[in-house]
């Protein structure tokens, strides 16, 4: 344990003494005036002494355990693929110490001996290339030495390969997305999946079980996501944007500073508190007041999702919004006003006008954020995939569904996990289109009053 | 040289009688009296901060929009009063217009920029009226040559010059009485200042016109009149040649002359 | 003037400057003609009226002065605006002192009047022509911005000296002759060294066109007569 | 002027109608404003009110005083129910000894009364051989009926708890034997079968290591991203798409994150299920954008002034933007990943994915082991039929609110702190 | 000047313009002075550096032409600094005037010095006197912006002219009693004249005091002398 | 009034040859060439976007921090080439310092503003000495007396004519030979302008000094040379006294009395 950390505690240590190294021994050369500062020259050598080091020691951690496993495993050719996984995964066990029967145990000891030899040989191979590599540095800090320049390139190196990150991270969703779609389309079609009118993707566990054939029709599930995200739009447009107008128009400051936080809250409230208050306390009751009023309510209706989730994403819209309007200038307003407009009239004809393309956008954000929205679908709203408009019954969901298929131990390669991904990738996709439009519509917007 | 005091028109179009305005706990304007002639161009100068926005957005009641601005005093427009509760606004901003420091033209065509405050007050019952007064208005601002091919594309597409333009045909649009102009030209450049100077010179025969502006040389040029304010009070009001030639307060005079701080 | 100025109204000022001092200057160029008249016809009646009408000159200077003032103070001229400007100023000063001198001629012909008759005085129009038209081709040149116009006009001012000393001379041998002419002859004399004085006058605005146009200031050692100091001869001539 | 002399009186009348019918509108329009903020405010007080209301409770627990017997022998040969047994008896000695009997007595204290003896003992070895009283844990129904949730008028047969306990309880009530007393153990203590038993301290630590793992791995990133982007990045085709693919990435839903996990971190790097290590993972991923947002907002907020004014007196760019323009943002930046933490903090759909929704009793003592967080919790519980735990779940999400106030009270104070100050 | 501009330079520039007003003031005066001496001492030599000495006063006013123009384009000054410097221009014209005068003055001296002497020329020093310590007086008053001095200076004029009236007749009565005196009696009835003129010119600058300080011209209809031509008597006199 | 052509300095302080300046596909700067000589202020005027800033900028290279601005011709700082890829721009902007149109202080305190320039450069070995060169430098700018009780406190926290003057602190503080300025003034009110101007005035006599302002009548006051820009072009390059009392080029003259558009 304490050889595996101790190569990056010696890496720290000689990085800090070749920082003060370089530093001192620039300042001792003549002084002119230097292409840098003295600490320039010795970051230059801590660079030298830290990174090759540290590559060292990452690229030794992640190969070595390949490595040992193999050698380990060498010693049993004829086992491969999971027999071999379960055995080695035994034999790990083993070496740390949770005994179990049937281990060999002359293997165990191989591996002890291995991880050992291993963190020797790590240890002195990162302190060997710390070393080198800051003579290598210490050699080169002469008064002539560019070093301003090598070490923000350095650091501009570094920030490139972060901010690649976001790129990988997309990758890694479309391709991880698209490979499992990909397999799954092959196993059902995709004329069936996207214009299917039954959704039963339930593999029978006994013969005889009905209704869980297997059906991917996903078209009831795009329906109750639709219904649910017109249910909460249809809350959250005008409560948020006739709030937003308020908020940035009417009220006065000391009101505004109060009351927009505190709107802000709903958004801030976790999606499973929401889900939560949905299916405990709004479902049963709405349930009883259906009762009262002769209705059939079912106590996971889309009405439910689709109320809690709209409040969920008022101050989407009405920050959004908010936003937006007091983005347009005061000098507008004050034109407006200038020529004896009431307040409502400058809203709407100046105000709002200006800052249509803003609210779209705005609204585009939210519907995007509704539909991709889980927790409350998943407590509130239902499993079945109902083919409805009616509100008060249960409806299924897009998120719902690749929630229930995929939580559990399953096979990762059934029909139904893969269905999960394929709707995941449908989710992206219209997300991610519904965003695309909305940024070009709210940054067209913020150009006009560049 | 015509003195001051010998002034006495019969009949001011804007009077301010012992004018005060607070900011919260600020005392911002100090018991300004001041009357103003009708079609003149009369202007404020005074340093920073003096209170020559303040002043002048009284007149329209601009200051109304600030929560914790307040008034004390009388304002009359043709002899009524501005300043009360009771006032109407609405019919106050349509008689007493405001052109801004920025050239605020509406993300809208030119047009309907202009065609806003007559459609907002109900003043052109057909299409036909509206056209006129946005023709005459455009005319009257002199940018009707310029953008009579284009009143269609966005009133932001115009140039600065013609933007504050554009402003000023929008606030002529409604038939006020008086136009309020709070430094219109700071934002713009001397070749577009120059042509909003000019316009307003052409527009005092018909208009009063109040304008504030940080431009000695420029209060000196357009207007009539010329005020001095100085930490919120009024210290000198008169000719403006009388004021740039031989003002008779000294710190008129050291203002004017860059004696001052 | 090249251009406008973007602001129409500087320009209508700069104008209305121009045309006032061209009008003082028709003022002044007629008052001269008039006493140059009156002294040769004897013509006091006139002669009251020219000195009545001098005060109407003097208006007009105060009123280029104030003009010039608000200019100034409102407009800030620069560069050929400054430079008009400053003439202008000038130029009502030069003509201001012109219809002084006018003014000055109709007083001693109404003191003439009551004195013999000088004979000879012939060359008094001539020079009184001379000098009226020198002021007025001063005028047209600085109206016109014509160099060319002016410099002739510094030239002229030399032969317009060759003609008051020849006056003198002349009025001097009368007075040597007659004493009785003595008193209408210093008249005279000073009469002809207004005429003399008035072409000075129009000399010096012939001299604000070069620097109005071009700014150079013309340079200040124009001829001065011809050094009759300096042969010696007894005359009262010295074109100051 | 003489537009108005000129007016007449007819449309002078019109115009006063136009005017009233404007000022109506006028105050038409300001009410649909203050009506919808009351929805929603209102909406905020229901929803609140509803969850202390139901959660309070789950602060404290009932329970009950036993008079045990530490006889040495029954510790030593293990038999600490044997020993429950007895001082139960002893309790209520007219109460059958028939095995449903006996089962139904034991029903009045939580099922993990037995360990907790034990640990008890083990604890304190000295108070073997000594007879103390102890407080133990009632059992949920018993606990439910005490906090008043159970109508004692319900017919028998409708209600979770028999007539017999129902008479226990009194007796216990009048011997002073039972009371409500702080409950401890829903914070020292993991998920547990029995609701009186659950507590929320696995799904804490849990929530604090993923959030450990996010915090160190996309604050560092995503500032470094945020200052590439703002400050050094070309304007080229690359640095676009990576614009894009940010903002992008900012709005794709939390569950295909979860996707992502699971394809990527789960399968293909075999990581493990249900370890913080992986959930922080995710999260951070999830996190990333919002930061690099919220720190470029934060970046680009900072004049360019002050890097042109570095500039011109000879720093490098570097330079100019490390020591000027990133102190500046750092309030904006720090507000942004507080924010950002805050969401991860309450983010579950992701973390189903990657099994973190998992039924955890011992509290994680890594990055590697098996964990669930607050949020997953509250889930999980939510789903369990027993009134218990629907008021553990209440309390959890009072106590996951707590958190997130906090996080955002510090972000706000951040903010006002700092705003503005150039 | 009541206070300092902020920039200060300003200040200097218009301080500056004073400064060379009131030494070029300092030289006319000296100039009038040495010109009166060599008349009244026939002292041609003195008179020759006179003459000389002219150009250099010409020089100031072109410098302080300069000065204004420079002032004008680069500062734009208003109010009292505008006032200021437009008399500046004015008070340089009129020095430069006096300047001339006394350069005519020296220049008739050499011509006086040939010719027989007049006698009673008492008075001319005295005529001297008078309007060079007037010039003196107004230049004061000019730097100090004292308007009572001023006022005075204007009364003074009057003083002056009757001197001068005085002076003439008195020359004009030699004029008649010898012929030979003729000659020398017209030079220095345009001395005597020359004198009268500067005393004008100091009168001139004793206005702009006025006009600098309070903004108001002085009105124009100052006396001028006391109406002889009225008296009819044959007095060559007119204080033009 | 002296003539322009007989000006012959035996050694300019910045020349600039046929310098063209380009943003993208568009020229913003055609071949200047033009001599600034020592311890003067030279003004550049000329109308909006006339290429002031742009070449301004090309002095001390601000121009590489845009993408896609690029130039040629040469420019030279005391005869050595400054415009050349291999030259030391940090080295350059140490000898030529800048200050911006809006007064831009760090948000740190008044002391660490000054300080900044020379701890980059490692121009102060000791705390004395960074204290000495923050006093010299505040001094030299004419604001020590204002500050001296408080360089500990924000520089944000003063005034605009105290901020701007902090930024000339700020820029001599690295002790440059040469202060460019965009417009330093137009962010300022006339009082803080007139600090400014005079400030300018009394630094001339140790650093040249370029500034470029819209404001003629600031150009006529503050400098010694001027030169007319126009459409990217230098148009006239003479004394300011000369360019504005009697300019050689029709278009300066129009420019600058106004006859212009
Ligand atoms: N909304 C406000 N709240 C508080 N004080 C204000 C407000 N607006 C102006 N003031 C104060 O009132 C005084 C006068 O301000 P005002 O804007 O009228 O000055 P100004 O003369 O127009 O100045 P400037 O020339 O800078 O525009 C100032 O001291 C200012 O600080
Ligand atoms: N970053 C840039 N990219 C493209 N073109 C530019 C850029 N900066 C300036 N220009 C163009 O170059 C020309 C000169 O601009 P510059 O800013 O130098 O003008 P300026 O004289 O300083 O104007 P102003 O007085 O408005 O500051 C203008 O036409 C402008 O549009
Ligand atoms: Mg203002
Ligand atoms: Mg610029
Ligand atoms: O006024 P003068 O005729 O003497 O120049």
């Amino acid at each position: 344990m304490l050889l595996s950390y101790l190569p990056l505690l010696i890496i720290a240590l000689f990085g800090a003494g070749a920082f003060y190294a370089s530093r001192a021994r620039i300042s001792a050369a003549p002084q002119r005036s230097l292409p840098g500062l003295p600490g320039h020259y010795g970051w230059y050598g801590t660079l030298w002494t830290v990174v090759p080091a540290t590559l060292v020691y990452a690229a030794w951690t992640i190969i070595d355990d390949q490595v040992i496993r193999n050698v380990v495993l060498s010693d049993f050719p004829d086992l491969s693929g999971a027999a071999a996984t379960l055995l080695y995964v035994s034999i790990e066990n083993a070496a740390a110490g949770v005994m179990t029967d049937d281990v060999p145990m002359a293997s165990v000891e191989l591996l002890l001996h291995l991880e050992n030899l291993s963190a020797a040989a790590r240890f002195a191979l990162v302190t060997a290339v710390s070393v080198l590599g800051f003579f290598w540095g210490w050699r080169r800090i002469r008064p002539e030495l560019t070093a301003r320049d090598r070490v923000e390139t350095a650091l501009l190196v570094a920030l490139f390969i972060a901010s690649i990150i976001a790129i990988l991270t997309t990758v890694g969703i479309v391709l991880s997305l698209v490979v499992e779609t990909f397999r799954f389309f092959q196993l059902v079609s995709p004329f069936e999946f996207f214009f299917g009118l039954e959704w039963s993707p339930q593999i029978a566990l006994r013969e005889d079980q009905v209704a869980a054939s297997g059906a991917f029709g996903a078209v009831p599930v795009f329906a109750g996501t639709l219904l649910i995200t017109v249910i909460a739009m249809l809350v959250a447009g005008p409560i948020g944007l006739m709030s937003a107008i308020y908020l940035a128009e009417y009220a006065h400051p000391r009101v505004r500073a109060v009351i927009k936080p505190l709107l802000e809250i709903l958004a801030g409230i976790p999606t499973v508190v929401y889900g939560f208050f949905a299916a405990l306390v709004l479902a049963p009751s709405m349930r009883n007041l259906g009762v009262d009023l002769g209705l059939t309510i079912s106590s996971e209706s889309a009405l439910a999702a689709g109320l809690i989730m709209g409040i969920m994403i008022i101050p989407f819209v009405s920050s959004l919004s908010d936003d937006i309007m007091t983005a347009v200038p005061m000098s507008l307003r004050e034109g407006s006003y200038g020529l004896g407009a009431t307040a409502s009239e400058t809203i709407k004809r100046v105000i709002l006008p200006a800052a249509t393309p803003g609210i779209v956008g705005g609204f585009m954000l939210a519907i995007s954020r509704a539909i991709g929205e889980t927790m409350i679908v998943v407590m509130a709203a239902g499993l079945a995939a109902n083919l409805t408009a009616n509100p008060f019954e249960a409806v299924t969901t897009v998120t719902v569904q690749i929630a229930t298929l995929l939580v559990g131990d399953h096979e990762f390669d059934s029909e139904k996990t893969m269905a999960a991904f394929a709707l995941g990738l449908t989710l992206f996709i219209v997300t991610l289109a519904l965003n695309v439009a909305a940024l070009r519509v709210v940054q067209k917007y913020s150009e006009r009053y560049e | 040289m015509v003195n001051v005091s010998a002034l006495s028109d019969p009949q001011p179009k804007l009077v301010a009688r012992a004018v005060s305005v607070y900011y919260g706990g600020k005392q911002a304007l100090f018991d300004i009296d001041l009357d103003i002639m009708s079609r003149e161009v009369t202007a404020f100068i005074g340093p920073s901060g003096c209170g020559k926005s303040t002043f002048l957005r009284c007149f329209n009641r601009m200051n109304d929009l600030i929560d914790d601005c307040r008034s004390t005093g009388s304002m009359l427009l043709d002899g009524s009063d501005i300043a009360g509760p009771d006032v109407d606004v609405v019919q106050l901003r349509m008689r007493i217009g405001m052109v801004f420091q920025k050239p605020n033209p509406f993300p809208k065509s030119v047009y309907d920029n202009v065609a806003y405050g007559p459609r907002l007050h109900g003043m052109a019952p057909t299409r036909g009226d509206l056209d006129e007064i946005v023709e005459t208005s455009l005319r009257r601002a002199g940018i009707w040559d310029e953008v009579k091919d284009r009143v269609d594309q966005p009133g932001t597409s115009l140039s600065g010059g013609q933007q504050q333009r554009l402003c000023i045909a929008r606030a002529i649009a409604v038939r006020p009485d008086v136009l309020l102009m709070d430094e219109p030209c700071s934002a713009l450049d001397p070749i577009a200042t120059a042509t909003i100077e000019e316009l307003i010179d052409e527009l005092k025969s018909e208009y009063t016109i109040i304008i504030v502006t940080h431009n000695m040389q420029q209060a000196a040029r357009v207007s009539q009149k010329t005020a001095f304010l100085n930490l919120g009070r009024l210290i000198e009001f008169d000719e403006t040649q009388k004021i740039f030639t031989n003002p008779s307060e000294p710190s008129t005079q050291d203002y004017i002359t860059g004696r001052f701080g | 003037m090249p251009a406008e100025h973007t602001v129409k109204a500087f320009t209508e000022d700069l104008d209305k400057i121009e045309r006032s001092l061209l009008e003082m200057g028709g003022l002044v160029e007629a008052q001269i003609a008039r006493a140059v008249t009156a002294v040769a016809q004897r013509d006091s009646e006139s002669a009251a009226r020219i000195i009545e009408q001098d005060s109407e000159i003097d208006r007009y200077e105060q009123d280029v002065q104030e003009q010039v003032e608000r200019l100034f103070a409102l407009r800030q001229p620069v560069a050929q605006d400054l430079r008009m400007t400053i003439s202008a100023i000038q130029i009502a000063g030069y003509l201001e002192r012109a219809g002084d001198l006018a003014a000055s001629m109709a007083r001693r012909s109404i003191v003439l009047c009551e004195t013999r008759e000088v004979p000879g005085l012939y060359a008094l129009p001539k020079l009184g022509d001379a000098s009226h038209t020198m002021l007025k081709d001063a005028l047209d040149a600085y109206r016109d911005r014509n160099i060319d116009q002016a410099k002739s006009i510094r030239h002229r001012d030399r032969e317009l000296d060759d003609m008051y000393v020849a006056l003198c001379r002349e009025l001097l041998t009368h007075m040597l002759e007659d004493p009785h002419r003595i008193t209408p002859g210093v008249h005279l004399l000073f009469v002809a060294k207004n005429l003399e004085r008035i072409a000075d006058h129009a000399t010096n605005i012939a001299e604000l066109v070069d620097y109005v146009t071009t700014g150079t200031r013309a340079s200040e050692d124009r001829p001065r007569g011809r050094g009759f100091l300096m042969e010696g001869a007894p005359s009262p001539d010295d074109p100051t | 002027m003489s537009s108005y002399a000129a007016t007449t009186i007819s449309s002078q009348a019109a115009a006063n109608r136009l005017l009233l019918r404007r000022k109506r509108a006028e105050r038409r329009f300001q009410l649909y404003g203050i009506l919808a903020i009351s929805a929603a405010l209102g909406f905020l007080v229901v929803f609140l009110a509803s969850i202390v209301s139901r959660g309070y409770m789950g602060f404290v627990q009932t329970e009950v005083r036993l008079t045990v017997d530490f006889d040495q022998e029954l510790i030593e040969a293990g038999s600490y129910r044997k020993m429950l047994r007895t001082s139960l008896s002893e309790l209520f000695p007219n109460a059958g000894s028939s095995r449903a009997e006996r089962r139904t007595l034991a029903r009045l204290v939580s099922a993990g009364t037995v360990f907790v003896l034990r640990e008890t003992v083990e604890a304190d070895p000295a108070i073997i051989g000594t007879v103390e009283d102890v407080w133990v844990l009632a059992s949920d129904p018993v606990d439910q009926f005490y906090k008043g949730r159970i109508d004692a008028a319900l017919p028998e047969e409708e209600r979770p708890i028999s007539d017999a306990s129902l008479a226990r309880i009194a007796a216990l009530e009048a011997a002073g034997r039972i009371d409500l007393r702080f409950n401890r153990s829903f914070f020292t203590r993991g998920d547990s079968r029995n609701p009186e038993e659950a507590g929320i301290l696995a799904a804490i630590v849990g929530s604090a290591l993923a959030l450990l793992v996010t915090v160190v791995l996309s604050f560092p990133v995503g500032v470094m991203t945020a200052v590439y982007l703002e400050a050094f990045a070309p304007k080229n085709r690359i640095t676009r798409l990576i614009e894009i693919n940010i903002n992008n990435l900012a709005a794709v839903p939390s569950i295909v994150f979860g996707l992502l996990g699971l394809a990527v971190f789960l399968n293909v790097f075999g990581l493990p299920r249900s370890a913080p290590i992986s959930g922080g993972l995710v999260l951070s991923l999830m996190t990333l954008p919002t930061i690099i947002i919220s720190s470029r907002a934060a970046i680009r907020a900072v004049p360019p002034s002050f890097a042109e004014a570095a500039i011109g007196l000879g720093a490098s760019r570097v330079q100019a933007i490390f020591h000027h323009v990133l102190p500046a943002a750092a309030p904006g930046t720090l507000t942004g990943a507080i924010i950002g933490m805050a969401r991860a903090l309450g983010e579950t759909a992701p973390l189903l994915m990657m099994g973190m929704v998992a039924f955890v009793v011992e509290v994680p003592g890594g990055f590697t082991d098996p964990s669930t967080v607050l949020p997953a919790q509250v889930y999980l519980w939510a789903d369990s039929p027993e009134r218990g735990f629907a008021e553990k779940t209440a309390a959890a999400t009072i106590v996951l609110l707590g958190f997130l106030l906090v996080m955002n009270g510090l972000a706000v104070y951040l903010r006002r702190k700092f705003e503005k100050q150039w």
